[in-house]
């Protein structure tokens, strides 16, 4: 299947081509050669996913090139592809393309556009080398390119330092993350001699009860390694603890967004935690970790998600809350629901952030929900795509008949969670419901604030540059007057502050339409595929699929099968009577809860904490080792103690040296009665 | 006794005594004018006892018996290098005075006289084989130097240093002679060999005082701490071909004198003079390389240097082993001709009025203004500091070779990491030359022979100089190999 | 041997004999025409490390290019190369043209002295790699000390003497206690020929003592930490070219003699004294990469960031097995590269505004966008992205440490975080945010000059990244023979997994070969 | 018993004016004192029958070294009011390690020997013959033996001449050197005019 | 009887004050000359005295030979703190010092 060599290696190719081309290049030609890169790879990724699900495709293994063979290490470039792979292959090259596509629109304004190209075609080749990787390295090169796409973008303009702050911030986060999983590498080659996957997961189950030493511990092998390598999963997935870079992933361009922060490379975690399933299966510990780390980041995001006040930031929570679902899913064991969710998430929650992103578009990049407010009429277009996406993450849907995306995947997990039958199972379904009813809240009080009510705008600093600065400049360069009329009178009452925002050009609005039909329909056609019972041909070993938890999910009460509904409406009653019928409740519950309210407001006061346990020690400890170990200690007894003392053994040897002949008598005559006393003494 | 052949052993001195007084008369008919034809001819007296004595060197081309004189001379491949390496230091001198004392206009006909009758004594040290024949050599040697050092007689410094040397260097004798009647007390004899034959059994403790006195003498010769502190006096007020003098030649004789004491006389005994050399050799090291540090004249640099460089010399005597006093001929060969080196490029440093430019900050830029010059001072501190690829750094190899051979791991280790104290001044005279802002001092030309002098001992102390390592080290260990009669 | 080469063509003595015709030709030409002879000279070296790395034969004998002549005093001019050497004897071919290039216009006084006393630098960098006499090798080692003090002094920064002589004293004192022990083996063995040496067992109770002796040297040379506080003053000084080679080759010359002396001839002094490299070098990974963090100087950050990779290296070295010491040798070549190019990427902008201080600079991406881009990949190197040559070495590195110690393996691979944390804090800082001054915003991208040095670093640097194989063939043989030579001290690791109880499966024993078997 | 006094006298006294000699304010004085202690000196060689060497001292030092040091002192034309006896800032630590210098001698060479000095053995080459008188004996050696060294001596000697000439020779401007070939040349009728002048008329010069 | 202990006490006695002549005396270089004298007068002692009790005529030709040297060492001591007087004007030995350090 040499497919998979354009699928993977096209976008790099324009990537470099964009890259190096550059300014000279001029911006059309490199978005042409990268979105039609990305197209080709999309259109040629369908069909392999498409081969899987019809049963006729086999995995396969392409061998690229050699990479490193060192003593019994030996791993190559390889592209593996089976179904999890294609999955994932598809859900990268499509929401890609769009991606790509809308950023014609979206970034027609911007000098830097072949930059902004290549790096989005350059982070889908590291994407796509993450999952068809055949072995643990392999894809932690993946892992680590898609930092550093995402680094890249999050830092796209580079001129702020917020922008800055938070690429950077991005870049560290997930290496914290990496730690666990190149120690989780290195554990796995000390246990299985290699760290090609399939060799691992053939092994993996004979690993049960094995003991290891680990940081003078004796630990359970399985486990030990299963949690290194969940780390990584966590870092990059942005699950609890080490989710800080995510909401401020944001301060990128949005469809960077969509791509990256909310449909790819996040869930490369999940990905990670059900490719090596089987390995996951062996430990139970780890798996309950899996779990609970999930939901706690699930319910967690959620809470912080109904505060947030910039568009983009709450539905980055969002991701982070959905991406709590796909790993407690995993950590029940219903790995194929959490890759159905992964595949659902990315079209709706890809389709959310390219929407916000169409909004803040034409809100002259206001982000601020709180100066939106009645653009329904404005974006009609933009209006209804977000709304099939808030339908689809909130999960509407009728059983047995048809649901939103979100409703099939969603129900599935939680139904698996508590079928599971533990109690941690139990924790993570009502964590989950909980945070369903969050997510439904947060969702439509995203969309109530930015499309019902009374426009809210005038208050914008950005509206009123964009007014200013057309009131100014006839013929100034920032080319908002396609989108935004401002007129000639100053005074408004209607809170528009004179400002007219448009619908987005149509290269933006198709992949809006695109992955609209994705969030309404794939749920529904693909179910069977993913979740239903036997499936397992489907995905054909490439993750544990247990039939005994499809069956179970079945099995579930019916209130289990009604909750999600049930709780998604109450969200949305609350969300409208908030933001649609009494529009002062949540300023009284604010006063009410004054408490609550700020700890959500400031994420729970993450990264604060993290600032004072790690950036400020750290800076201060980089001060003290600088200043007072290197040079107060090292170099002070050191090099120039040693210095100092030779100076003053100099200054006593010249002062000796007197120039007078008895002195000089004397101290051979000291020389000499030593001499004698000294063999005296002998 | 045979005497025609104990004569003929004795060929170089003779001549040298012979051709000495001859030339007095010259002196004495022609006067000062006079002394450029003296100078011509005292080198080429010292060529033609080079001559005479490298046979010796050269495979014992005089046959088995080297003794001449019942013993008291030795004209044995030991004496052969030493001598060559006097010999060539004196002709030197020799060269490099006479412009010197030109410019000074204080250049006298009995110079060149003083440094040949030096050269004798200096001969007849090494050669020694008799307490009287060190005794005599020593101050034939050490009369001529007192006079050569206060020999710029219009010069305070000159006086003064000559005066320190007198007062010292008799004191120095006064020990030494204690030292060589307690011997010959405790011994009964005045022979080296009969010393040695005499202290087989054990060492009475009279005879220990006498070794001790004669080592404490001895190392005022050498200039060892503690008993150098007349050095950099010394170094600094002669006038500098003299200085060169007392570094080299000196220095060769003095060391040579020190190995026939320790080897041949109390070769039985290593044990009793063993841990005062080890002590010596460490003390000297690290004075001499604390004292140089503070200093900003050149001259005085070297001197300090010297004391320095005797310790390292030291430690190859504290072996006293065959491989450690070949080592300490190596390490002297070398250290001659970096002595010259460094004294010749300090002579061809004149300020605008032609005076001898001696402040270590007046060097200041000198890569810039006289780059060549600089090159060789360079080469010679780091040589001086041991760094390879010098060939300074050969020496301080052999040395430490023969050391840590004869187990001595700990001296070498204490040592070899004194030597980096030592590197710091050194690198100081190299960063003055290199680092800082030109003064624009040195102006005046120097001589053509001392130019064609400094290439050749420059070359000698570059990484050329490994080429005749192979040579060095073989005909350092025939010398070494007459010390010790057996194996 | 194979190839055009006949056998017995002194090609490497002839390397050695080409840098040092051009740096007596340097010294006697104008100065003028001094860099244009260094240039050719420098390419002419290059060319034969090419023809030489063309003809050795991997997988070959273990020593080749093998050429002896009896000196004196029983030591000899023996060279002769086995893979590590040939490696770093291509790194230092590669690297001189670039620094050569790096000095092009900004020597501008005594160039004549200045590209003798690189040239000499590049003989004595070869010697010390291709020497197979033990004194030959000190020789080489030591002598290397005086260009670079005169480079540091004479063409540095304004701290430059203090740094020098830093610099000198540090590793002099460090090295002189190596030539003691080396006397002390050559007398114990009998021969100073190197290959003898390291098949020659020494008694254990000695081998503590030489090994401290040698460590005493290599540590500082390397540098480890505590003795690590020379390096960021020789970088910061040092002119650009200066410090391309110091952080290039010269910290190399630590950890090849890691690999060529403490290892193989001090085995089990070596696992005996692992823990105390193991503590040096967590030290160092935490300890100086947290000081990089709070720099406000370019050269230094990137200094301090160097003593945090060599601590890498050295952990791997005394991993004892194949990862670790490849691993080692991959990061030292990576390093070479990575960290001479982000020394020539300061000196672009230093050439540009005679300042190192990093607030002075800012928003650089934007008027110099390539330099931007070259700037980014070997931060990126440096951070051990994978693809790039950074990576390989570590992860094979700290792979290895595992196999010894999960706590050093931990604690070192921290050095991930704490390297994109100061790597990418320094990158923000300089070629990100808004130009806050005029005149770094006034400064020209890279010129032509400029491009040719970057590209080639670049294409090694993700060359190495991508297909290392290159580079661990020709050494792979030579380090299993180090590994077979370590085995017999191997310490035990503190995993020791116990055999599953599971059911399906196999064991933890290597089932590599037939794992990839099927995964084809 | 003649002999013990003599020793313990001539010893005594050659202590004394040797520790005078060190201490006299006048470097006048303190020759004469020299002079004193050397006189003694070779007292108390002739007490062990070395004649020869006694004598010597007495004519070399006391003819020569002393009076030599006499003329130097009184040329030098010194303000003695101004050289008074001071004593270093080390004086206790001088004297201290003096007497260590002595004890340590005493200790090692006599009282270690418990009773008798054990010396060395001659080697019987160089005895006095019974039949002939030390200055002979003497003879005999120096210029058989010590032949070669007797003539370096003589050297050293040379050198100390050229030396001290060459030292303190200085040709003085205003002032006629001697030229002895000139002296040579001169025949007493050139020097000497032999006149009969007539009584009562002079010489005419 | 008098043994040979006797002379070496004694000339121990004169070694060490012609050591303390050197350097207890700060005001007069001449008084310095003497002291050098009174050593090489107990040397002399020392090897007659043991020329006499090892029936040995070696050690009075050796105290011969110190003798000639020890004239010749006066002589050119003298000198040179003639020339020295010459330059300074002064023989003081707290003078002898424009060199040190």
């Amino acid at each position: 299947m040499s497919s998979i060599l354009i699928i993977v290696f096209l976008p790099l190719l324009a990537a470099i081509i964009a890259g190096l081309g550059n300014k000279r290049m001029g911006a059309v030609p490199a978005k042409v050669i990268t979105t039609g890169a990305l197209f080709i790879s999309c259109a040629l990724s369908w069909p392999i996913f498409l081969g899987f699900m019809g049963g006729s495709a086999e995995a396969s293994v392409t061998p690229v090139l050699q990479w490193v063979k060192s003593g019994s290490l030996d791993f190559d470039w390889a592209l593996r592809v089976d179904t999890l792979t294609a999955v994932m292959l598809v859900v990268i090259t499509s929401v890609s393309a769009l991606v790509h596509l809308y950023s014609w629109g979206y970034m027609s304004e911007e000098p830097d556009c072949p930059r902004f190209f290549a790096y989005l075609s350059l982070f889908t080749f590291a994407m796509l080398m993450l999952v068809t990787a055949d072995n643990l390295v392999q894809m932690f090169f993946g892992w680590e390119g898609v930092g550093l796409a995402s680094y890249l973008l999050i830092g796209f303009w580079f001129r702020k330092p917020s922008a800055n702050a938070a690429a950077m911030k991005a870049f560290v986060v997930n290496r914290v993350g990496d730690l666990g999983f190149m120690m989780g590498i290195f554990g796995t080659f000390l246990v299985f001699g290699t760290v090609s996957i399939p060799a691992i997961l053939e092994a993996a189950p004979g690993m049960a009860g094995s003991t290891i030493g680990f940081l003078g511990y004796r630990l359970d092998t399985m486990t030990v390694l299963c949690i290194l390598l969940f780390i990584g999963a966590m870092g990059k997935s942005a699950q609890l603890g080490l989710h800080t870079w995510l909401p401020d992933a944001m301060e990128g361009p949005t469809p960077v967004s969509a791509l990256i922060h909310a449909a790819t490379m996040v869930t490369a975690g999940v990905f990670m935690v059900c490719r090596l399933s089987p390995m996951f299966e062996v430990s139970p510990t780890a798996l309950a970790m899996v779990t609970f780390v999930g939901a706690m980041t699930c319910i967690f995001a959620a809470t912080v998600g109904t505060t947030q006040t910039d568009i983009k930031r709450v539905i980055a929570y969002s991701t982070c809350s959905q991406l709590g679902y796909m790993f407690f899913a995993a950590g029940v064991g219903a790995y194929g629901a959490s890759m159905f969710h992964l595949f659902t998430h990315a079209f709706f929650k890809a389709l959310l952030f390219l929407g916000a992103g169409s909004v803040i578009h034409a809100m002259h990049h206001e982000q601020d929900m709180r100066y939106y407010g009645g653009l329904r009429k404005s974006i009609p277009l933009t209006y209804w795509a977000m709304m099939m996406g808030t339908l689809a993450i909130t999960g509407v849907g009728i059983v047995d008949v048809f649901g939103f995306a979100g409703f099939y995947s969603k129900d599935a997990i939680l139904e698996a969670a508590y079928a599971k039958g533990t109690e941690l199972g139990y924790f993570a379904f009502f964590m989950g419901i909980f945070a369903a009813l969050l997510t439904s809240f947060y969702s439509w009080r995203l969309i109530f604030l930015t499309f019902h009510g009374k426009p809210r705008w005038e208050q914008s600093e950005h509206i009123q540059h964009a007014v200013h600065e057309a009131h100014g400049h006839d013929d100034h360069a920032h080319g908002h007057d396609d989108h935004a009329h401002a007129h000639h009178h100053d005074e408004h009452s209607d809170g528009t502050a004179g400002y007219h925002p448009h619908e987005s050009p149509l290269n933006m609005l198709v992949p809006l339409g695109v992955l609209s039909v994705g969030a309404v329909l794939a749920g529904f056609v693909f179910h069977h595929s993913f979740i239903s019972e036997g499936t397992g041909a489907f995905w054909m070993g490439s993750l544990v699929f247990d039939e005994h938890t499809i069956h179970a999910m079945h099995e579930v009460p019916t209130w289990v099968k009604w909750a999600p509904f049930v709780v998604m409406a109450t969200g949305l009653l609350i969300a409208w009577y908030a933001y649609i019928k009494n529009t002062r409740f949540p300023a009284a519950f604010v006063e009410q809860f004054g408490f609550l309210h700020k700890f959500l407001l400031n994420k729970w006061y993450f990264d604060e904490l993290y600032h004072y346990i790690f950036v400020v020690p750290a800076m201060w400890l980089g001060r003290v080792f600088w200043k007072v170990v290197d040079q107060g200690v090292i170099d002070r007894f050191g090099p120039n103690g040693a210095a100092s003392i030779v100076a003053l053994g100099s200054r006593a040897a010249v002062k000796l040296q007197s120039g007078y002949l008895y002195s000089y008598a004397l101290v051979m005559l000291v020389g000499l009665v030593g001499a004698i006393s000294w063999v005296i003494a002998q | 006794m045979d005497f025609a052949r104990s004569l003929a052993l004795t060929a170089p001195e003779i001549l040298l005594s012979v051709s000495g007084l001859v030339l007095l008369m010259v002196a004495a008919w022609g006067g000062d004018k006079a002394s450029r034809l003296i100078s011509i001819a005292a080198v080429a007296v010292l060529t033609a006892c080079a001559f005479l004595t490298a046979p010796t060197l050269w495979g014992q081309a005089m046959g088995a018996e080297v003794s001449a004189f019942g013993g008291q001379h030795r004209a044995d491949a030991f004496a052969a290098f030493a001598k060559l390496l006097i010999y060539a230091s004196a002709g030197v001198t020799l060269i490099i005075a006479q412009p010197f004392f030109d410019k000074a206009r204080a250049m006298r006909a009995e110079f060149p006289l003083l440094v040949l009758f030096a050269s004798l004594g200096m001969g007849m040290m090494v050669s020694a084989g008799d307490l009287l024949a060190l005794y005599i050599g020593l101050e034939l040697n050490s009369l001529a130097s007192y006079v050569l050092a206060s020999s710029l007689r219009t010069d305070e410094r000159s006086a003064e240093s000559g005066l320190k040397y007198f007062v010292l260097g008799s004191l120095a004798s006064g020990i030494l002679l204690f030292g060589m009647s307690l011997t010959y007390g405790f011994t009964g004899t005045t022979s080296f060999a009969g010393i040695n034959a005499a202290l087989s059994g054990g060492l009475p403790t009279g005879a220990t005082f006498g070794l001790i006195f004669m080592l404490a003498g001895l190392a005022f010769k050498i200039s060892a701490a503690p008993f150098h502190m007349w050095t950099p006096d010394v170094y600094e007020g002669a006038p500098t071909p003299v200085t060169t003098f007392f570094a080299t030649a000196s220095k060769v004789s003095a060391l040579g004198l020190l190995m026939r004491v320790a080897f041949e006389a109390f070769g039985n005994q290593t044990q009793a003079w063993q841990q005062v050399v080890i002590f010596m050799a460490l003390l000297s090291i690290v004075i001499g390389a604390l004292g140089a540090i503070g200093q900003n004249n050149i001259k005085r640099l070297m001197a300090y240097s010297s004391i320095n460089n005797v310790g390292f010399i030291l430690i190859g005597l504290a072996t006293a082993t065959r491989a450690g006093a070949s080592a300490m001929l190596v390490y002297i060969a070398i250290y001659v001709a970096m002595s010259v080196a460094g004294f010749v490029a300090v002579l061809l440093l004149r300020d605008e009025n032609g005076q001898q430019v001696e402040a270590i900050s007046d060097l200041a830029g000198l890569s810039k203004t006289r780059p060549w010059i600089a090159l060789a001072m360079a080469s010679v501190m780091f040589s001086l500091a041991g760094i390879p690829p010098l060939f300074g750094f050969w020496g301080k190899f052999v040395v430490f070779q023969a050391a840590v051979q004869a187990d001595m791991i700990a001296l070498a280790a204490i040592g070899i990491a004194a030597s980096v104290i030592g590197a710091f001044y050194y690198l100081k005279v190299v960063k003055v030359m290199y680092f800082d802002e030109a003064v624009d001092v040195v102006k005046g030309q120097g001589e053509m022979s001392h130019t064609v002098l400094l290439v050749l001992s420059s070359l000698a102390i570059s990484p050329l100089g490994y080429l005749g390592t192979k040579c060095l080290g073989t005909l350092a260990d025939y010398a070494a190999a007459a010390l010790f009669p057996v194996g | 041997m194979n190839g055009f080469l006949g056998t017995g063509f002194p090609i490497l003595s002839l390397m050695l004999l080409v840098p040092l015709l051009g740096a007596v030709a340097c010294l006697v030409m104008p100065r003028e025409q001094a860099r244009s002879v260094a240039l050719i000279a420098t390419l002419i070296d290059f060319v034969l490390g090419v023809i030489l790395w063309a003809n050795y034969d991997i997988g070959g004998a273990q020593w080749q290019f093998t050429e002896s002549a009896a000196l004196f005093a029983g030591f000899s001019w023996k060279l002769g190369i086995d893979g590590i050497a040939l490696l770093l004897i291509a790194l230092t071919v590669f690297l001189m043209p670039i620094c050569i290039g790096a000095s092009w216009t900004s020597i501008d006084k005594r160039e004549g002295e200045y590209y003798a006393a690189f040239l000499a630098m590049e003989t004595l960098m070869i010697g010390v790699f291709a020497a197979q006499d033990i004194f030959l090798f000190y020789i080489m080692f030591e002598a290397g000390l005086i260009p670079m003090y005169l480079i540091i002094g004479v063409w540095g920064g304004a701290d430059r003497i203090y740094a020098s002589y830093k610099f000198f004293l540090y590793t002099l004192l460090g090295s002189v206690l190596m030539l003691i022990a080396m006397f002390w083996m050559v007398n114990e063995a009998g021969t100073t020929d190197i290959p003898t040496l390291m098949a020659y067992n020494f008694p254990a109770q000695a081998q503590t003592w030489l090994w401290l002796a040698f460590f005493a040297s290599f540590a500082v040379k390397m540098p480890m930490w505590p003795v690590h506080t020379w390096l960021p003053d020789a970088h910061v000084q040092a002119p650009t070219g200066g410090s391309v080679i110091l952080a290039g080759v010269l910290l190399k010359m630590g950890g090849y003699g890691f690999i060529r002396f403490s290892l193989p001839m001090f085995p089990e002094a070596s696992a005996q004294f692992a823990p105390l490299v193991f503590f040096m070098s967590m030290a160092a990974v935490v300890v100086t990469s947290l000081i990089a963090l709070v720099q406000t100087d370019m050269k230094k950050l990137i200094a301090y960031s160097s003593v945090a990779h060599m601590a890498i290296v050295t952990v791997g070295l005394f991993a004892f097995n194949q990862q670790g010491l490849e691993g080692s040798m991959l990061i030292m070549l990576s390093h070479g590269l990575v960290a001479g190019a982000l020394f020539l990427s300061v000196g672009v902008i230093y050439d540009r505004l005679h300042t190192r201080e990093i607030a002075r600079y800012g928003g650089l991406s934007i008027n110099m966008p390539y330099y931007a881009v070259f700037f980014l990949l070997f931060t990126m190197a440096s951070i051990g992205l994978p693809g790039t040559s950074g990576f390989v070495g570590e992860f094979l590195s700290l792979l290895g440490i595992y196999q010894i110690s999960s706590w050093v393996a931990l604690v070192c691979t921290t050095g991930i975080i704490l390297g994109a944390a100061y790597m990418l804090y320094l990158y923000r800082r300089v070629a990100y945010g808004e130009q806050k001054n005029a005149d770094a915003a006034a400064m020209p991208d890279l010129d032509k000059r400029e491009w040719a040095m970057m590209i080639p670093l670049a294409a090694v640097v993700l060359w190495m990244g991508v297909y290392p194989e290159s580079f661990i063939a020709p050494m792979r043989k030579d380090i299993a023979a180090l590994d077979a030579r370590l085995a017999q001290a191997k310490p035990k690791g503190d995993a020791q997994p116990t055999a599953g109880q599971g059911t399906s499966g196999k064991p933890m024993a290597n089932t590599h070969e037939a794992a990839h078997g099927e995964a084809h | 018993m003649i002999q013990v006094f003599a020793f313990y006298l001539f010893a005594t006294l050659c202590i004394f004016s040797g520790a005078v000699t060190i201490l006299a304010r006048n470097p006048v004085h303190s020759v004469l004192w020299l002079i004193l202690a050397f006189f003694n000196a070779a007292g108390l060689m002739v007490l062990v029958g070395a004649e020869f060497i006694a004598m010597l001292l007495v004519i070399v030092y006391v003819g020569a070294v002393a009076v030599l040091f006499l003329f130097v002192v009184m040329m030098l034309d010194i303000d003695f009011a101004e050289l008074r006896a001071g004593f270093i800032k080390n004086f206790p630590l001088g004297i201290a390690l003096a007497v260590v210098l002595f004890v340590e001698l005493f200790v090692g060479l006599v009282v270690h020997g418990a009773g008798g000095v054990e010396l060395g053995v001659a080697s019987g080459m160089a005895t006095q013959a019974a039949d002939m008188s030390n200055i002979q004996a003497i003879g005999a050696l120096l210029y058989t033996r010590y032949l070669f060294l007797f003539e370096a001596a003589g050297i050293i000697l040379l050198v100390a001449m050229i030396g001290a000439i060459v030292l303190t020779h200085r040709e003085r401007s205003g002032t006629r050197g001697q030229k002895v070939s000139k002296q040579n040349a001169r025949r007493p009728e050139d020097a000497t005019i032999n006149m009969q002048p007539e009584s009562g008329k002079g010489v005419v010069l | 009887m008098i043994g040979i202990e006797h002379y070496l006490v004694v000339s121990s006695i004169l070694f060490v004050l012609g050591v303390l002549g050197i350097f207890l005396n700060r005001k007069n270089v001449i008084i310095i000359l003497m002291a050098i004298e009174l050593i090489l007068l107990s040397v002399n002692i020392n090897f007659v005295a043991f020329s006499a009790f090892l029936n040995d005529l070696v050690g009075q030709v050796f105290a011969m030979f110190v003798l000639t040297v020890a004239a010749g060492e006066a002589a050119i001591g003298l000198a040179i703190l003639v020339i020295y007087f010459r330059g300074r004007g002064t023989i003081a030995v707290d003078d002898v010092n424009r060199m040190k350090g």
